[in-house]
């Protein structure tokens, strides 16, 4: 275990905890957004240097905003007396160390061929490109379609009754 | 022909043109460097209140402390006392006049009601004090400037005064000299019927 | 000439003799980050003197000119003003937010001067990806300005916040698309390979410089990346989400004292950061506009740092000329003017790519004839259009209820 | 470093969305935490890719930026729709969002 990894994975952890169970949601937006970073930086480490940076152009620059619009126009009010979490939220927590404990079970028992790895291989921004036009061109015209058909949907989803309210005021 | 962008161009150029002629010509400059340059005062300007004195800076001032600028003043701001002689009969005379200036608002309303043109507006501006509360407050020896001053700041106006100043002495004068002609009258007439008198005794006596 | 302009280089390489190994790397990590961290804010001071003269001369001023000679001290008496004013944080505010906020702007600020390649061989990083990473740290800009106006607890602030993310995502795409087009002219996302694709001039005697700025598409690609710019870095005329006399300086209305000191530098560090990626990508990155020889006298990097300060004055100029805009036309202007054009423009590159290999005789003028053409008619189209479109009628106001 | 190591990593990664959707009230953390699902499995499409046999293919790095881009169209129309659900019933918490056709 090197230095960079255990900070950045502490880190990542602590803070996706921190997402999950703090009160202010807008705090938990911020606490997701420091998980995203250092989702970005893990995958420096493990040699993705585009997709660490796409991870904060895109996760960082656009969801983590959006998130965070989203929290504003919904003005979550919660009242303090309530509780934050569900009915069944300790059932839900037993749940979710089980699975974990499956999986590390699994991870840890499974025949692994390669355990340490090997040199990075360099992956130039070139090497993506040619790829991405490449052999993966068709995902790339699908993913654009689906880009382009979730900008469209997101804003008649959220359009839809506001215009409703306008004309009936 | 309208082009979209042609109207940020030509304001680019126009400020462009004031940079270059700000180091060109003078006239161009809107502010002047204060402390070494001042811009004359306008004539009509008015900051605050100031005491009129014709020769002498203590006996010759106008007031006569009649305190009705001090009622009318509206934050009130205008502090005086009557001088008295040695035995406390009141003279025309003010023996305080102050005006805390960090109070006063520049209504010019104790020109209006003062009716002896005792008291005008300055132009002076520069007040800045370090203690803010006696420093501002100002008595009768700062607030005395002299008619000559006044003449300098506001020439038409301190005109129209003197005119109004001299008619009021000049009628004054009249109705003095009347006054006396006619005490002089009756003193003589008196003297007259005095004599009369007399000469008519004096008869009797003989 | 060699020593003048490798200066630096050469220093950095002298003092790294003198440590001892195992130290070497963090030194030069050090050295690679203290002349940035030094010279970008004392950019930055004299900066704020120059941008107060020049607005004073064209509003027919003087501007500052007690401090120091020729007001040129000014920039130390605001400093210490700054330092020693009160750090007045609101009683509602989010206090740890408060405090981060300034700071991550500030850092992401900072960040991006790493892939800039400032003179020959002078950069901090040289990564693969380097215009990314350049908009990735941008990124952090729009999370600070909302955290500084989320966590004030202020409508104003909010409201300004709010106006900001808005306006920085409308015009991020522009900026992007301004940048793609030099990325699929040179074919690298690499900072240092787009100055070295800038090398050299054409026409007679290489009289022309081959920096971008000097074809179709890299003229209009430097001005739509200059807008962008401008909007990202909340300059005017797109200052609204700062507009004084709307929103009292919204997002930093709260804010005082150093951190408010922090969010003024962090946003000239970013106004900076992007004229100089503006720099890289249009102008020729630190390459001399002449091939005459006394252009080789003067070194790489005072070239870049001069047609950086002609960027930083052409905004100062923009500033004291265009009015601020309204948030309507603010968006209008983003997404029905400069998306399309910068669209557009990534067509002509490709056109002006495809039709490189072409060689017969005028080829180069038809080549240009019909770039220009793609680019001016669209521009045409899209300005008559958006200038027509202004719906003015009678003010009306809502009333909150 | 090992393999090991790095996918219990991703799995912690992966059960704390997992908790995080199942006990949260308020339907944008739920989101949140999806989303946080979504990025410890991009990690394991990365760390396969490097641990694999065949770096040279790139196929893991290329699965991770699609899956990044839906991740991204995922949260429009999730936050579009918590928006939609917000206009409706006047409230986030997805307790009290139970009945259809409100």
């Amino acid at each position: 275990m090197d230095a960079p990894f255990l900070i950045a994975a502490v880190l990542t952890l602590l803070s996706a905890i921190a997402a999950i169970s703090l009160r202010n949601v807008v705090h938990c937006a911020l606490c997701l957004t420091l998980t995203f970073l250092g989702l970005a930086t893990l995958y420096l480490q493990l040699g993705a240097q585009f997709v660490g940076l796409t991870q904060i152009v895109v996760n960082v620059g656009a969801v983590a905003i959006v998130i965070v619009f989203a929290i504003l126009l919904t003005r979550s009010s919660d009242n303090p007396g309530e509780s934050r979490f569900n009915k069944g939220a300790i059932w839900a927590g037993l749940i979710c160390a089980a699975v974990f404990a499956t999986l590390v079970v699994a991870i840890n028992t499974s025949y692994v061929s390669m355990k340490s790895g090997a040199p990075a291989p360099p992956l130039t921004v070139e090497k993506i490109g040619h790829e991405l036009m490449g052999r993966y061109v068709l995902p790339l015209e699908a993913i654009a379609l689906l880009l382009t058909a979730a900008l469209i949907g997101a804003v008649i989803i959220a359009m839809k009754e506001s215009n409703e309210k306008g004309g009936g005021q | 022909m309208n082009v979209p962008g042609k109207g940020i161009l030509t304001g680019m150029a126009q400020t462009a043109k004031n940079f270059v002629g700000s180091y060109v010509s003078k006239e161009r400059m809107t502010t002047v460097q204060y402390p070494e340059e001042r811009e004359p005062a306008h004539e009509a300007a008015r900051n605050f209140p100031f005491l009129v004195f014709d020769k002498d800076p203590e006996a010759g001032l106008r007031c006569v402390a009649c305190k009705i600028c001090e009622k009318e003043c509206p934050p009130q701001c205008i502090y005086i006392v009557m001088k008295r002689d040695e035995n406390g009969k009141p003279t025309k005379q003010p023996e305080t006049f102050d005006i805390d200036v960090s109070v006063c608002m520049s209504c010019q309303i104790c020109v209006e009601v003062c009716p002896f043109e005792a008291i005008k507006m300055d132009t002076d501006y520069e007040y800045g004090e370090f203690d803010r509360f006696g420093g501002l407050l100002l008595g009768k020896d700062r607030l005395a400037k002299s008619n000559q001053y006044y003449h300098k700041i506001h020439p038409t106006e301190a005109a129209e005064v003197d005119a109004r100043l001299d008619k009021e002495r000049k009628t004054k004068e009249v109705a003095d000299k009347a006054k006396a002609a006619k005490l002089a009258a009756l003193a003589k007439k008196a003297q007259n019927a005095e004599k009369i008198a007399g000469d008519a005794k004096g008869e009797k006596k003989q | 000439m060699q020593q003048l302009d490798q200066i630096f280089v050469t220093l950095k390489a002298w003092a790294l003799g003198h440590v001892p190994e195992p130290l070497q790397v963090p030194a030069s990590i050090v050295m690679s980050i203290a002349p940035i961290m030094l010279v970008f804010p004392g950019i930055f001071a004299l900066t704020t003197v120059a941008e107060r003269k020049l607005l004073g001369r064209i509003q027919n001023r003087l501007g500052p000119n007690r401090v120091g000679p020729f007001g040129f001290l000014q920039w130390a008496a605001d400093g210490l003003k700054t330092i020693t004013k009160e750090d007045v944080v609101p009683r509602n505010a989010d206090k740890v937010v408060h405090f981060l906020a300034p700071v991550v702007l500030l850092v992401s600020a900072l960040l991006a001067y790493s892939v800039i390649p400032f003179g020959r061989n002078m950069y901090a990083i040289d990564i693969d990806a380097g215009i990314l990473f350049f908009f990735a740290v941008g990124a952090g800009t729009e999370l600070a300005v909302f955290m500084a106006g989320w966590s004030s607890r202020n409508k104003y602030a909010l409201l300004g916040a709010m106006r900001a993310i808005a306006q920085m995502i409308s015009y991020e795409l522009p900026l992007l698309l301004a940048a793609l087009a030099v990325v699929m002219a040179t074919g690298s996302l690499n900072p240092n390979d787009m100055v070295a694709a800038q090398e050299g001039g054409r026409g007679w005697g290489a009289i022309v410089p081959n920096w971008f700025v000097f074809t179709p598409w890299g003229f209009v690609g430097c001005i739509l990346f200059l807008i962008a710019a401008a909007a990202e870095s909340n300059r005017s005329p797109f200052d609204l989400p700062e507009a004084e006399s709307e929103i009292i300086a919204g997002y930093f209305v709260e804010y005082s004292g150093m951190k408010f000191a922090t969010f003024f530098l962090a946003e000239y560090l970013g106004l900076f950061v992007i004229s100089s990626m503006c720099v890289v990508l249009f102008l020729g990155g630190w390459h001399a506009p002449f091939p005459f020889f006394w252009c080789d006298w003067i070194p790489s990097w005072a070239w870049f740092l001069s047609k950086l300060a002609c960027i930083v004055l052409l905004y100062i100029w923009m500033r004291g000329t265009l009015p601020r805009l309204r948030i309507d036309q603010l968006m209008n202007f983003a997404w029905k003017f400069m998306l399309p054009m910068a669209l557009i423009n990534l067509v002509v590159v490709a056109v002006w790519k495809y039709t490189r290999p072409w060689d017969y005789f005028g080829a180069e003028l038809v080549r240009w004839l019909l770039c220009v053409g793609l680019l001016a008619l669209p521009y045409l189209l899209l300005g008559r259009n958006l200038l027509s479109n202004r719906k003015w009628g009678p003010r009306t106001y809502r009333y909150a209820s | 470093m090992t393999l090991e190591t790095w996918l219990v990593f991703s799995a912690a990664l992966f059960c704390v969305g997992l908790c995080g959707a199942l006990i949260r009230r308020n339907a944008i953390i739920v989101l949140l935490s999806i989303e946080l699902m979504l990025n410890a499995a991009n990690l394991n499409f990365i760390i396969f890719w490097r641990y694999g046999v065949n770096a040279d293919a790139a196929s893991g790095v290329m699965m991770v930026i699609f899956s990044i881009g839906i991740a991204a169209a995922e949260a429009a129309v999730g936050l579009a729709l918590v928006i939609a659900v917000y206009r409706h019933f006047k409230t986030v918490n997805l307790d009290r969002i139970d009945s259809m056709k409100g």
